[in-house]
């Protein structure tokens, strides 16, 4: 009997003009990806805050994608630079503190890019997969969890 | 420098003052050549014409020996070498059943991170101001026709290397020399290359071409980086005198030989005197020994 | 709070994939849901009025419709909302098509995530509060960049709306590249005796305001509402009393001196010249790199023959600031330039080619100068190096165009036909002179291209040869030309007298920097970059901006002026109304809690933050904090996630709302 | 009173036991940080002369977080689930005086109406053996607020090294003395008159003010410029009272276990905290630093005394050894004695 | 010291300032605390020495100072670093401060809260701003000191040797220990914000408790905001009564940011801040 497959949760922070319209494109173009993904749409990269990916962990996300905008590329000019500049920081503090690229993943996928969207978020889920639960995370979510 | 060295046949062989003069150049300007051990074929001609896979392989072959000796940069003087290994590396690393077929052939995993470079290049890499700062005999009043052919630039997307319509590389790597380089129109035009055996008729007459197009713009002398070009347009002149009685004959040298002469080497020290065309009046006019 | 819930089978486009009245059954357990039911077509009518009926009868206070992606039907569903009498953005999509039902096959599966889609809506829509849409006065007025003729089409249609307009042209006289061309394809008219009426219709137009020699230096503001920033170069003329006599310019004494731009090269011009006879408007500007008087103090001849005093030596570069409500960029193209590598390494140059070393080889504007009658040679054909008439010319077509290898793959479009109008404005010229063209593919699309291209092969004997040049050298006074015949398989060699390239059209070397002043994307090749290619085609994600001509991609004459005229509609149909209504997702700073960091200000790519005051009782300043001008503000919140104390948010997708969502998975996962 | 004595050897013999018998032993960790349960009694490392650890052992018995009811939003109401109280039997192992104190102080307050289970559960699970403390430094003052480094209040069982390897331990509580029953095999009988003689011989720290002083002139000079300067450098942080003994302010928040779920939790608070009495009208009463050190001061020494006639303060100077920016409680309540006495 | 303390009266009493932010010795101990000098008699209990770690920086923003007039501070060359981020975040004015800067030959390492023990502090190694980059007056000589190795780096160092599991487990055990004191904000001259992000309530992103959990958010989010702001003065970890190595943290995105965007934090009055800013050249090999 195989066990069977792990199915990682993954949470994606999109922005609307072009990872949110990619994705989109991928379903009008019915490409097919694993159905592990929730998304959140908001505006832009630049409105993607730390906090959001860290509560993701806390709510039990096995792995987080935030996906924007190709530079030059921004609804609004220059969100996607700031949001890189905070993301460079922000990646590498993870890494420190234990949360790797394996987890935390980053892409440009623009409004075209539909098959980048399918393959981008097929190799988060698998690379997930791979690493498994956030068992690190998870025990720290059950701290104080009632055990019924 | 050190820099790791893959001879091929031709530099064992026809081309063998190529070698010859290319060693003694470099170790003037102190860089160390590194011969891989155990090289084979690049396999270039016989082998891409019948075996892509075994064209592949043998190149592969030589990439992981020179990373087994930890050689960071590998220098293929020949051309059709260059375009071997430099070609191989690049289909391998584009195309993974590929890279899983030549893994089988070669028994090992392929992991090349060398990277390979042609005598342009490496002489970009030693500077022309050092060079310049060797030269002993000054080429100021010779006038060089810089031949590229076709392998040393091609493909261009592989290479990444000078302009494949309109090279100018090797003009400023002489321009180092105090020789003047000529402006001429068939630097990268075919010399019939592998069909020197059995069309001699096409060679002669392409090599033609290239003589009389250097010699019309004022040429004293072409220079190669190709022991296949050097053959053709040396060997052959003697073929075309026959066909064109009025030819006249242009001597034909290795880039190592022209810098070769600058840095103060005598005719013989570089093989000059191995060539089919007189390269005396050349050595006279620049005042060096034969 | 009572939200309903209504699920879209699409046909089945969602149903067969999701498992629709499990969903909606499903989504009723969510806490604050009141009503949840699925339908065949949401959309439609029907469905439009389930959700209508639902709000009024079970008295909803928002709703939730699981059904295609929201750039799809929001607008929909959010207008159904607002005509059942709530809010209109109580209503939220759950995209259960475009990013569930049509990108995986597994039932359960994709049932399980629509249900999740559906929560997280859900939960936003329960945070999400009443706006209404912000108003914005429109300041009824187009600024026009480019004189060439799609800015001055675009410029004549506003002004003929009886709208004004300012007109802004870099060069001292519009016109653009079209005042340079001889005569145009397919129907072989001349070029300025169509362009320059429409010029001097410019220039008398009581609506139009002319600035040229000008440049945008700065843009600031928004849609309806733009500050317009123009440096006016200095002319060294009084415009006011400048009559045009010209006088000066046959006075100034370095007539052979300076390179003649309007004829590419091909002549020369004094230091104080009009670029053209019928330049508009028709006033001399000095070149001071090259007079005498600017270089060594000395001359002042057109000072001395200026009847009017017109001269102004001293004259600065002024800075002139319009309030405009639109903004249309028609700033046009380049020939690709082939003689040198461009400053981007990664193109390459045609050296092979020996534009630059060969006075014989041109390219396509060199060419229109040498065939035009006003040009340097009068229109007679004869070539740049010794004035003597070609007797066989080869015309090369993709110069830069398609070729990948030297940075731009796309096509240029134009070339195929004025080439072929070249060869035969050349054989009608010099009836026994032979002209070849090298081509890769012939495209001649539109109205009468087609037939224009077979009657120079057919009635004027072009010899068309479908192949690629690989060398053009000089030999025995003639240029060898190298080339391949790929239809007969063989090697081809012309002895021509003369070559012309057919160069790439790209975009205009400082286009980016415009791009960045006003706030325009652009592609990997400089072209403005429009915001859908084929339903939104002149405008750019900078609303109020609108884009004419070739700065968009390679255009003929009669596509940029259609263009033209489709982006002055665009500025109309935006005067139309004397309010804008713009979207409300602003953002808002919690003064009460803001530091006055600024971080805010420093991130925002509209400069919509500014400081505010904070006085005490006794009005002294106590304190600055942020404050958002909701005009400028576009909601993209990039404040909001750069605030370490989030005490500015962006509305509609605010901390709260955000931190709903993301909570709303957890049930998933736990 | 009785007493016993116990040699280390047994000693830790003694721990062995209570671990098998499922006791959780707590004791100052080695890092001098905070106290820390053991899991092998080779770990077992107490002595006279520790120094306080930065930390006290309050939040065993008052949790720095700790979740005091579930609850469930569902569609049609919201569920509440009480939360589990912890059975765990403790021992805290060596404390000193000044921390064994703490937990009979903090009674009064988690029980003087309502009667706070969560407290109560972990108090009445407690057994508190104390030891004799010879640790000194500038910041020590027990002996200003009525204890010493020999008083055995609040502890159950209190240790006295006799040698290096021999104690003495009395039964202070009859909760004690249940407590050792199982196990005095392990211990020999001792002389109550011989330990006297120890605590004779301890050195005390000086007393440094009368606390009824303190109090009664703290009654009378609310709004004294004293106030001023000596809260005007605080930085508002949380140290002094989380790292208190007997601080037992807390806050409560509602958090997220999952989707529509939650539960409440009780935190550990400071009154340094401009927080901590901000309303929800935005108003805060102690609106500056200056007045919420004068809350914390007064709480201390005043109103804790008035309502349940126990100094809030067992003198252990952890707050004043840790300030960032050395306010020190105990040269605070000498110069406010040193006012008073000058009828200042 | 006679040099600061005349200095503090001249501008005390010629009322240049309205009152001096220094230090003062503590009751018979090493320990010198900030004191606040209003007038004459104040100012002669002004001190400066080694043992006079604290960063004064941080009551310039605190409300009982701030808009009150000009303050004079006593301010090493790190706590101008502090100032002049301060200055560059708009919190306070250039024009309503008076540095009295000081020549500093390092603090002393509070391994024990009396300071008994005199090791240099961990934030003077490879200090670069002995002498402050910013002052009004100038007080005191540099000399030649010994610098112990920097043993912060390679904790660093060998923390990101670890592999990711071992990373985490390394924060976790630290995180697992912090109370939620809040010493670290409080005595740290960049954490001005009127509101924290761990103290907004709608909606909570970091969770008050002190578990884990909730630790290791406030932790790692404290740490990011701080990130190209934070100048190094240790203070956070200093006043930690949990001994949490926060300056791993801090040092880390200082690396971080110097190696990445060649920035460092509280240099110049001039360069523009790292968050607010953007390059097109920035790195992007970790975005797909």
């Amino acid at each position: 009997m195989s066990e069977e497959k792990f199915q990682p949760k993954i949470v994606a922070f999109v922005c609307n003009w072009c990872t949110y319209t990619g994705a989109d494109l991928a379903g009008t173009s019915r490409l097919k990806y694993q159905p592990n993904v929730r998304l959140i749409r908001l505006p832009c990269t630049g409105r993607i805050d730390p906090v959001f990916i860290i509560k993701a962990f806390e709510k039990g996300a096995d792995g987080v994608l935030v996906s924007g905008c190709h530079p030059g590329d921004c609804h609004y000019n220059l969100g996607n630079l700031h949001a890189r500049r905070r993301f460079i920081l922000f990646s590498e503090l993870m890494n420190y503190v234990g949360i790797d690229s394996s987890r935390l993943h980053f892409s440009w996928v623009s409004a075209s890019e539909g098959k980048k969207w399918v393959d981008v978020i097929n190799e988060v889920i698998d690379t997930v997969r791979e690493v498994g639960p956030f068992k690190k995370y998870q025990k720290i979510n059950k701290e104080f969890v009632l055990h019924e | 420098m050190i820099v790791g060295y893959y001879p091929g046949c031709s530099l064992t062989g026809t081309g063998k003052e190529y070698d010859m003069s290319l060693r003694k150049v470099l170790s003037l300007l102190d860089v160390q050549v590194e011969e891989i051990n155990d090289w084979c074929c690049c396999g270039a001609t016989s082998a891409h014409a019948t075996n892509h896979l075994l064209s592949v392989a043998l190149p592969a072959r030589n990439l992981m020996l020179a990373q087994k000796q930890n050689l960071n940069e590998l220098l293929a003087p020949c051309a059709a070498c260059y375009n071997r290994l430099i070609g191989s590396k690049h289909e391998i690393s584009h195309n993974a059943d590929l890279k899983k077929k030549v893994e089988f052939v070669l028994e090992e995993d392929f992991n090349s991170s060398t990277e390979v470079i042609n005598i342009v290049q490496l002489l970009q890499k030693v500077g022309k101001e050092k060079i310049k700062s060797l030269v002993k005999v000054s080429l100021k009043d010779i006038k060089v026709a810089c031949y590229y052919g076709c392998l040393l630039v091609r493909p261009n997307a592989v290479t990444k290397f000078d302009d494949a319509e309109n090279p100018t590389s090797m003009e400023d790597i002489i321009s180092a020399t105090g020789a003047l380089t000529v402006e001429w129109n068939y630097k990268t035009e075919c010399c019939g290359g592998a069909h020197s055996i059995a069309r001699k008729d096409i060679v002669t007459f392409l090599s033609k071409n290239i003589l009389d197009d250097a010699k019309l713009n004022g040429a004293h002398v072409i220079v190669v980086a190709c022991p296949m070009c050097h053959s053709n347009l040396d060997m052959r002149q003697r073929a075309i005198k026959k066909l064109y009685p009025s030819h006249e004959e242009i001597p034909v040298l290795y880039l190592s030989e022209l810098i070769g002469i600058a840095l103060g080497l005598n005719g013989k020290e570089l093989g000059i005197n191995l060539h089919f065309v007189d390269a005396i009046n050349l050595l006279q006019m620049v005042k060096a020994e034969m | 709070m009572k939200i309903g819930v209504f699920v879209c089978h699409c046909g089945e486009n969602i149903g067969k994939t999701v498992d629709c009245a499990t969903v909606a059954q499903r989504a009723a357990k969510i806490p604050g849901v009141a009503y949840s039911v699925d339908n065949k077509y949401m959309c439609s009518d029907p469905g439009q009025n389930v959700i209508k009926n639902a709000i009024r009868e079970k008295k909803l206070d928002a709703v939730v419709v699981a059904s295609c992606s929201p750039h799809m039907h929001e607008k929909t569903f959010r207008k159904a909302a607002a005509d059942a009498g709530i809010n209109k953005y109580l209503c939220e999509i759950a995209n259960v098509r475009e990013q569930c039902s049509w990108v995986h096959d597994n039932i359960p599966d994709a049932t399980d995530k629509a249900l999740d889609l559906v929560r997280i809506a859900v939960e936003k829509v329960k945070r999400n509060i009443p706006l209404t849409a912000i108003r914005v006065p429109v300041t009824k007025r187009a600024l026009v960049i480019g004189g060439g003729i799609s800015g001055i089409q675009a410029a004549l249609d506003i002004a003929n709306s009886g709208f004004e307009v300012v007109l802004v042209e870099k060069e001292p006289s519009i016109g653009g590249h079209m005042s340079q061309l001889s005569e145009t394809f397919p129907t072989l008219d001349c070029s300025q005796c169509i362009l320059t009426p429409r010029m001097v219709e410019v220039y008398q137009h009581p609506k139009i305001k002319l600035l040229t020699y000008s440049e945008v230096e700065k843009v600031e503001g928004f849609i309806g509402n733009f500050t317009v920033t123009i440096k006016k170069k200095a002319r060294s003329i009084d415009e006011e009393k400048c009559t045009g006599c010209g006088l000066c310019i046959q006075k100034c004494p370095i007539k052979k001196k300076a390179f003649n731009e309007f004829e590419e090269g091909l002549a020369t011009r004094p230091a104080i010249y009009v670029p053209f006879p019928q330049a508009v408007p028709n006033i001399p500007v000095i070149d001071r790199s090259v007079c005498t008087y600017y270089q060594t103090g000395k001359c002042q001849m057109c000072l001395k023959v200026c009847g009017r005093e017109a001269i102004l030596f001293e004259q600065q570069d002024t800075l002139v600031t319009e309030e405009v409500g639109s903004i249309v960029i028609a700033t046009g193209y380049k020939l690709y330039s082939i003689d040198k590598k461009p400053e981007d390494s990664e193109i390459k140059g045609y050296g092979e080619y020996g534009y630059g070393k060969y006075k014989d080889v041109i390219d396509g504007l060199q060419f229109e100068r040498i065939a035009s009658a006003s040009g340097p040679t009068n229109g007679e054909i004869l070539r740049p190096s010794d004035k003597t008439q070609p007797k066989k010319i080869v015309f090369i077509q993709c110069v830069g165009s398609r070729d990948e290898q030297k940075g731009f793959s796309y096509c240029s479009k134009i070339c195929c036909m004025y080439t072929a109008k070249h060869a035969m404005l050349y054989k009608h010229k010099v009836h026994d002179g032979e002209a070849y063209v090298f081509y890769m593919d012939i495209r001649a699309g539109g109205k009468m291209y087609e037939e224009f291209v077979r009657r120079a092969i057919e009635e004027d004997g072009v010899k068309y040869i479908r192949g690629r040049v690989s060398k053009i050298y000089r030999q025995n006074g003639k240029y060898i030309v190298k080339g391949e015949d790929t239809i007969a398989g063989m090697p081809v060699v012309i002895d021509a007298d003369m070559v012309v390239l057919a160069t790439a059209m790209v975009a205009q070397p400082n286009a980016s920097k415009l791009a960045q002043t006003i706030g325009v994307p652009y592609d990997k090749y400089g072209f403005y970059q429009e915001v859908h290619p084929k339903l939104r085609p002149v405008e750019v994600s900078t609303a109020g901006v609108f884009l004419a001509g070739a700065c968009q991609s390679p255009k003929d004459i009669p596509e940029s002026v259609a263009m033209a005229s489709a982006a002055a509609a665009k500025s109309l149909v935006l005067f139309g109304s004397d309010y804008l209504e713009r979207e409300p997702t602003v953002a808002v700073v919690n003064e009460a809690n803001c530091a006055g960091c600024f971080y805010c200000l420093k991130v925002c790519p509209y400069n919509a933050i500014e400081k505010k005051e904070v006085k005490n009782k006794l009005g002294e300043i106590i304190d600055y904090i942020a404050h958002v001008n909701a005009g400028l503000c576009q909601g993209c919140g990039t404040c909001n996630a750069t605030c370490p104390s989030k005490s500015i948010e962006l509305i509609g997708f605010n901390d709260e709302q955000i931190y709903a969502e993301i909570n709303a998975f957890s049930e998933s996962f736990v | 009173m009785d007493e016993k004595l116990i040699t280390l050897n047994n000693l830790k013999i003694f721990a062995e036991e209570l671990l098998k018998a499922n006791y959780t032993l707590i004791l100052q960790d080695k890092q001098g940080i905070r106290w820390e349960k053991i899991s092998n009694s080779d770990e077992l490392h107490i002595s006279s002369k520790l120094k306080p650890t930065k930390a006290s052992f309050k939040e065993f018995v008052f949790s720095k977080t700790e979740p005091i009811f579930y609850f469930n939003n569902k569609n049609d109401g919201v569920e509440l689930i009480d939360s589990n109280l912890s059975a765990e039997k403790m021992v805290f192992f060596g404390s000193k005086p000044c921390d064994a104190k703490s937990i009979n102080i903090m009674s009064k307050v988690f029980n003087w109406d309502y009667k706070d289970n969560f407290f109560n559960t972990k108090a009445e699970n407690s057994i508190v053996i104390g030891m004799l403390c010879e640790y000194r430094d500038e910041f020590c003052f027990c002996t200003s607020v009525n204890l010493s480094p020999v008083s055995s209040d609040g502890s159950d069982l209190f240790l006295i090294p006799t040698d290096e390897n021999n104690f003495a331990i009395r039964i202070v509580t009859e909760k004690g003395r249940e407590f050792i029953q199982p196990f005095l095999k392990l211990f020999a009988e001792g002389n109550p008159e011989t330990t006297d003689q120890i605590f004779k011989k301890i050195n005390l720290p000086e007393k440094g003010f009368e606390s009824e002083v303190i109090r009664s002139w703290i009654g009378n000079n609310f709004e004294h410029k004293y106030f001023e300067r000596a809260g005007e450098i605080c930085l508002g942080c949380g140290q002094c009272a989380f790292v208190c003994p007997v601080c037992h302010c807390f806050d409560i928040v509602d958090e997220e276990c999952g989707y529509s779920c939650g539960r409440r939790m009780k935190n550990w608070d400071a009154c340094q905290f401009s927080l901590f009495t901000l309303h929800g009208s935005g108003h805060n009463p102690r609106h500056n630093q200056t007045q919420r050190y004068r809350q914390r001061i007064s709480h201390k020494f005043k109103y804790y005394v008035d309502k349940f006639d126990e100094i809030l303060c067992t003198g252990c100077g952890r707050c004043s050894r840790g300030c960032p920016v050395g306010i020190d409680i105990g040269q605070i309540a000498k110069e406010v004695h040193s006012l008073a006495a000058n009828k200042v | 010291m006679n040099e600061l303390r005349e200095k503090a009266k001249e501008l005390l009493l010629n009322n240049t300032v309205k009152l001096i932010i220094g230090y003062a010795n503590g009751n018979g101990h090493n320990r010198t605390y900030p004191f606040i000098a209003r007038n004459a008699a104040d100012a002669n209990r002004l001190v400066f020495n080694e043992y006079c770690v604290n960063n004064l920086a941080v009551y310039l923003t605190r409300k009982e100072f701030k808009g009150k007039g000009i303050i004079g501070i006593v301010a090493k060359g790190c706590d101008v670093k502090a100032i002049i981020q301060l200055i560059q975040e708009n919190q306070i004015n250039k024009d309503e401060v008076y540095i009295i800067g000081m020549n500093c030959n390092g603090a002393v390492n509070q391994l024990d809260n009396s300071f008994e023990k005199t090791t240099l502090a961990q934030k003077c190694i490879n200090c670069t701003v002995r002498t402050p980059a910013l002052y009004h007056a100038l007080i005191g000589t540099t000399k030649d000191i010994e610098e112990p190795a920097d043993t912060l780096g390679e904790k660093i160092k060998e923390v990101e040797k670890l592999n990711a599991d071992s990373r985490w487990d390394f924060w976790e055990a630290q995180f697992e220990k912090c109370i939620k004191c809040y010493a670290c904000r409080q005595v740290c001259p960049l954490c001005y914000c009127e509101q924290c992000i761990v103290d907004k309530t709608v909606p909570r992103w970091i969770e008050s408790s002190a578990h884990t959990r909730g630790n290791f958010s406030w932790n790692i989010i404290r740490a990011f905001h701080l990130s190209g702001r934070c100048i190094g003065c240790g203070e956070c970890e200093r006043v930690c009564p949990m001994d949490i190595p926060l300056s791993m943290l801090n040092r880390k995105m200082s690396i971080i940011a110097k190696k990445e965007f060649d920035y460092s934090a509280g240099v110049s009055l001039d360069s523009p801040t790292l968050v607010g800013t953007y390059n097109m050249k920035d790195r992007q090999d970790f975005i797909k």
